[in-house]
């Protein structure tokens, strides 16, 4: 079991501020850090991986800093953000040379076991330029775990992957995160965030503005309004009762492209409006076919952060 | 007129077979290209630009043939590679006008369009800056300009959300249905993130090993179950206490409960289970079949997790 | 400054077999292929023209071998293999960034150098050094003091321009047109110029390396030198131990681009 | 186009104007069009033209450099009233033979791996342009760029040489032999630059490779010639000029166009003057069809 942690670290370019005051754990599991493009994570990452020095604060696994150590490397893998490998030679030779590079005992049964974990044995021998994105990006990944370390750090690790390659992925996360692994990844595909991480870490423009389950981030950014979807037997006659709750601050009835209408509610307060909605419904007989909360996906929880 | 029309199109690489008979029509709107890495789209798109001699079968696009037309059907279609495809030391003015030119428009037609089409992809002041220093997102939208910029009747578009986060990837989607809706332009569209295609997809066409495995409308694709998905904000268990009683069949899966619906009185009883309960009705929605699934030989229902 | 105590020695097999691959892929051994054939080419044609020809093969004799050696050997095919192989054996690496394969492994930097280093002065023996040895015995028609003292030049000046090039490499992403730049503007045109450019310049110090092997022929054959032996000697190991520490130095702290 | 309602008759109404997408209904020019577009593109480019500051130091200082010496003999000339040119025309030329490498090796690459490595190319081949038709205008450009930078300098020299009275029938022959050189010697260079620049598309690759090649045959050609001469078999001699483009260049000039050679033995006679002509021929076609044939490959 292994522990990564930033305390207070910075990290500035000149006068461009990178990463600004994060202070954050990663334990075992799986960790999603997320952000839009530039908001820090790959430079968080390369500070995690001992490639860059925090202008200010700490960063260390286990109590060591990582900074300029190569020995820390045997207990982390990194899968880089870029798609350049040594593209020359095949797969196998490749994950053979890190498992060689990392010293192993017994270097080909580790290049076997991690290009069998990732499903690449069919494709092995070809050489590397050959493969497509989502074969290298498996490639990688194999090379990530190799020396099957206690840390796993994956910048965008689902890039340029097909549908059956990330599910495969998320699955192998899922796996090595119940192992025991202290895994992160970073990723602006909300839908993969939600689908395997435990945790997720969000980065915006430099800060650390949320972490931990996103549905309870949502749950305590209840100053919002929170967005209602709902489909009802009678929209008109709900509405009217609806905009009488004070917890309910605006309705909208919207026509769908497909026929059907939808009511869309404004809730300022998200528990009573909740439990106001089954009651008004069942009061005045209106049948509730679709009740669904249009702004609890991670895509519009993190776009609030974003332009908080 | 149908957009493309594709008859046993075959396109063999040496001993690897590209395509394998792919016969395929297309009708105007959006549609998405889907298939894993290697299925053949790439290769597909090229053979439908007629820079690409097929091995072995015909297609056409706008009703011009690929083995002949090449040139007039490039004039008619717009471009828009997944790849970078960007020169850094170059605005973003001065590149699509060039570009305009390369598509045969006149010099001042070139600039007017150039200038009109980067406006309607979003691209403002930052337009007169070189193209090095621009944001993933601002590269995707002189990339989608450029193949706009000649008026094209259909525009294919390889990835274009790649590399994009949330808010770009909402824009970009946004953009792709207005080429449809108020451009009037055709659109084909490859992603790997399925749930975007079912957000703007009139049709979807999945290749598998080079062969058409599915081409269907994106409704009934991802067509509903009689599955009900239904979360309260406390005691859940209770609340399947009472709808078990009640003769519903209920599954708790993590947060939620999984509720087969017999018929619309199903929802009636759950509503007032839950008001006489005095729970919160957080969530209550039909599970629909997504297109994830049709690559897994299961179902998705990933962790207790619905979106 | 490279925390605890790493196993192996200064050299990693793996990482000079990774090199090695990279370099001698297929159309850069061509371009590698290409000069020493050049300078063998043109050494065989004028033995031939020697055997026609009394005055040249007096020529030969005297100062043609030492000046197609010396011109075509160590001062226009040492430096642009030594820049191909020197760069090339980091530099795309460095600039494509799989370089992180290497530098995310428990492993020094200064071995990761090194070894590239040598993997970097093979290529230039194989492809510069040894043609250049083989000209000489086909000039001269044997294993004489030309023939040595060349070789010994070329493997003084590859050593060095090797290591600086990939100094160059690790430093900047110009590195082949600023490699180009000294080998062509400072020591061609401003050493010709300027004398005391001369000095601070490693195709001068190789010829010192030359001239000493040749000893009192040298002023025969038309070899000289702008610095003295021992100051080249001097020079030449301070500049290729120097080059090659520091290198190891900044790889420590190479900051890997994003894209 | 005609969505643009603008209501002029009424001056006090108000208007909104629909500034939506607009349908493109102009015409849509051919591919001589297109090819034209991007030749002229491309000679700009060399300039640095519609690119930044920076890229423009290099080729405007070296056609500086060229030019401003052709102006300042001219002017000499006048001022002194010389009875002829100090310098030739084609000796001009040859005698800059540096600054011309440094103009192919600096240029090249910006022609040619620039749509390579920022992977340009592939819209440039999802429009009407052939492959074909694209080399022909990027070599075209570039072989345009270096008649003008040879071109320029010695147009100065005649305009000189005529303002100070030489007679123009003695002038007017050896400039436009000059001439003829420069656009053999541009299309020469500009094919061996653009095939070895389109090979090594890597970052600063290009210009050394590009250097690397022109000075190692030019070197060579030197060593081969001296030992030829040496040697003292004049045909051997006439034929080195066949190693390097400059001095290949030269051959047909003197061989064919009459004009004395500067800087090697001429070709031996009518068979050694065809030889440098089938050699300039064969040349220019390599490279090409080599550019062509890297081009196939490169759309991805």
């Amino acid at each position: 079991m292994s522990t990564v942690e930033l305390a207070q670290v910075s990290r500035w370019f000149g006068n461009v501020v990178a990463v600004n005051d994060v202070t954050m754990r990663l334990s075992t599991g799986v960790t999603g850090l997320l952000g839009p493009n530039g908001a820090g994570k790959s430079t968080l990452i390369h500070m995690m991986a001992g490639f860059l020095a925090p202008s200010a604060g700490t960063v260390t696994l286990d109590g060591r800093p990582l900074y300029r150590d190569p020995e820390i490397y045997r207990e982390v893998g990194l899968v880089p953000e870029r798609e350049e490998m040594y593209d020359a030679i095949s797969g196998w030779s490749f994950v053979l040379a890190n498992a060689k590079l990392h010293k192993l005992k017994d270097p080909e049964s580790a290049a076997r076991r991690a290009i069998a974990t990732v499903e690449m044995a069919d494709a092995q021998e070809r050489d590397i330029r050959t493969y497509s994105k989502g074969m290298k990006q498996r490639i990688k990944m194999a090379t990530a775990i190799v020396h099957d370390p206690a840390v796993l750090l994956l910048d965008e690790p689902f890039n340029g992957m097909d549908p059956r390659q990330r599910l495969h992925l998320m699955g192998l996360l899922h796996q090595l995160g119940d192992a025991g692994r202290t895994i992160l990844f970073s990723s602006h595909i909300l839908e993969e965030v939600e689908q395997i991480a435990g945790r997720i870490e969000v980065m915006v423009a430099g800060r650390h503005a949320a972490s931990g389950d996103f549905r309870e981030i949502r749950r305590l950014m209840t100053q919002r309004p929170h967005q209602y979807t709902i489909r009802s037997s009678d929209d008109r006659r709900l509405a009217s009762a609806v905009i009488a709750e004070p917890s309910a601050s605006g309705v909208e009835i919207v026509a769908d492209s497909g026929g059907f209408g939808t009511l869309q509610i404004q809730a300022t307060d998200f528990s009573a409006f909740v439990h106001a909605l089954p009651r008004i419904a069942s009061e005045h007989g209106i049948r509730l076919l679709e009740v669904r909360p249009a702004d609890e996906s991670l895509e519009s929880v993190f776009s609030y952060l974003v332009t908080r | 007129m149908s957009l493309i029309r594709a008859e046993g199109l075959t396109m063999r690489f040496g001993s690897v077979t590209a395509l394998d008979g792919l016969t395929l029509e297309v009708d105007p709107g959006i549609t998405g290209l889907v298939g894993a890495n290697g299925a053949g789209k790439s290769t597909l798109l090229k053979i439908l630009l007629g820079l690409l001699p097929s091995t072995e079968g015909t297609a056409a696009v706008l009703d011009l043939d690929v083995a002949v037309d090449g040139p007039a059907i490039r004039e008619r279609v717009g471009y828009m590679p997944e790849h970078d495809c960007l020169p850094p030391d170059v605005s973003a003015t001065e590149f699509v006008v060039h570009m305009a030119r390369m598509s045969g428009l006149p010099t001042t037609a070139a600039r007017e369009r150039a200038a009109d089409t980067l406006r309607h992809v979003g691209l403002y002041e930052e337009r007169y800056r070189p193209m090095g220093g621009y944001s993933t997102g601002m590269r995707q939208r002189v990339k989608l300009a450029q193949a706009l910029v000649h008026d094209p009747s259909l525009v294919l578009l390889d990835e274009p959300t790649n590399g994009l986060d949330p808010a770009g990837r909402d824009d970009m989607l946004g953009l792709i249905q207005r080429i449809d809706s108020e451009f009037g332009i055709s659109v084909i569209v490859t992603s790997h993130l399925l749930g975007e295609l079912e957000r703007v997809c009139r049709t979807i066409v999945v290749i598998e090993g080079g062969r058409l495995t599915r081409h269907s409308s994106t409704a009934s694709v991802t067509a509903e179950t009689a599955v009900v998905t239904v979360e309260v904000d406390d005691d859940h268990a209770a609340l399947h206490a009472r709808l078990t009683a009640a003769g519903i069949t209920a599954r708790s899966s993590g947060r939620v409960l999984q509720i087969d619906v017999a018929d619309g009185s199903t929802y009636d009883v759950v509503r007032d289970a839950v008001a006489e309960l005095g729970l919160g009705l957080v969530r209550m929605e039909r599970q629909r079949h997504r297109m994830t699934e049709m690559f897994t030989d299961r179902p998705t229902t990933p962790g207790g997790v619905h979106v | 400054m490279t925390g605890g105590p790493l196993t192996g020695g200064p050299l990693n097999a793996t990482v000079a077999s990774l090199t090695s691959r990279s370099l001698l892929g297929r159309r850069r051994t061509f371009v590698l292929l290409l000069l020493p054939l050049a300078l063998l080419a043109l050494c065989t044609l004028a033995r031939i023209l020697g055997g026609l020809d009394s005055d040249i093969a007096a020529e030969l004799d005297g100062p043609l071998s030492p000046d197609l050696l010396g011109a075509f050997g160590i001062a226009i095919l040492m430096p642009l293999l030594s820049l191909i192989a020197g760069t090339g054996a980091i530099g795309p690496e460095i600039d494509e960034g799989s370089i992180v394969y290497l530098l995310a492994k428990p492993l020094n930097r200064h071995s990761i150098v090194v070894t590239k280093l040598l993997v970097a002065f093979g290529v230039v023996v194989a492809f510069g050094v040894v043609p250049i040895a083989v000209a000489g015995v086909v000039l001269t028609g044997e294993l004489g003091s030309v023939t040595v003292a060349f070789t010994l030049g070329a493997l003084a000046a590859g050593a060095a321009y090797a290591s600086l090039f990939l100094l160059l490499a690790v430093i900047t992403r110009n590195a082949v047109v600023v490699g180009l730049v000294y080998a062509l503007v400072w020591e061609s045109l401003i050493g010709g110029l300027v004398p005391g450019a001369q000095a601070l310049s490693v195709q001068q110090w190789a010829s010192a390396v030359v001239a000493e092997v040749l000893g009192d022929s040298a002023a025969r054959l038309g070899v000289d030198s702008a610095v003295g032996f021992g100051t080249a000697m001097v020079l030449l190991v301070l500049v290729t131990v120097a080059a090659t520490f520091y290198a190891g130095r900044r790889l420590q702290t190479l900051r890997i681009s994003e894209a | 186009m005609s969505d643009r309602a603008t209501p002029a008759g009424a001056p006090s109404s108000g208007a909104i104007h629909d500034i939506g997408y607009r349908h493109y209904d102009g015409p849509r020019l051919g591919a001589a069009y297109i090819r034209r577009s991007l030749f002229l593109d491309t000679l700009r480019g060399t300039y640095g033209l519609g690119r930044s500051a920076r890229s423009k130091i290099v080729p405007l200082g070296l056609l500086a450099l060229l030019a401003l010496p052709a102006l300042a003999v001219g002017i000499v000339t006048g001022y002194f009233g010389f009875g002829a040119l100090p310098i030739g025309y084609t000796e001009y030329i040859f005698g800059f033979q540096v600054a011309v490498t440094i103009f192919v090796a600096a240029q090249s690459p910006a022609v040619m791996s620039r749509d390579l490595r920022f992977r340009v190319a592939a819209l440039y081949f999802s429009r009407p342009l052939s492959r074909q038709q694209y080399v022909q205008a990027k070599y075209a450009g570039m072989a345009a760029a270096l008649f003008l930078l040879m071109g320029l300098p010695i147009t100065l020299l005649l305009a000189g040489a005529l303002l100070a009275e030489l007679p123009v029938d003695e002038q007017l022959p050896d400039y436009l032999r000059a001439m003829a050189g420069a656009a053999l010697a541009a299309l020469v260079l500009a094919g061996i630059g653009l095939f070895v620049a389109a090979m090594t598309p890597r970052r600063g690759l290009g210009v050394a490779a590009v250097v690397g090649v022109l000075l190692v045959l030019s070197g060579l050609q030197v060593t081969v010639m001296a030992m030829a001469y040496e040697f003292g078999n004049d045909t051997f001699t006439g034929y080195t000029g066949l190693i390097s483009p400059y001095t290949l260049v030269d051959g047909v000039m003197s061989g064919v166009l009459g004009a004395d050679s500067s800087i090697v033995e001429e070709p031996p006679g009518a068979v050694g003057a065809a030889v440098f002509v089938v050699a300039v021929v064969a040349l220019v076609a390599a490279c090409y069809a080599g550019l062509v044939a890297r081009y196939r490959k490169a759309l991805s």
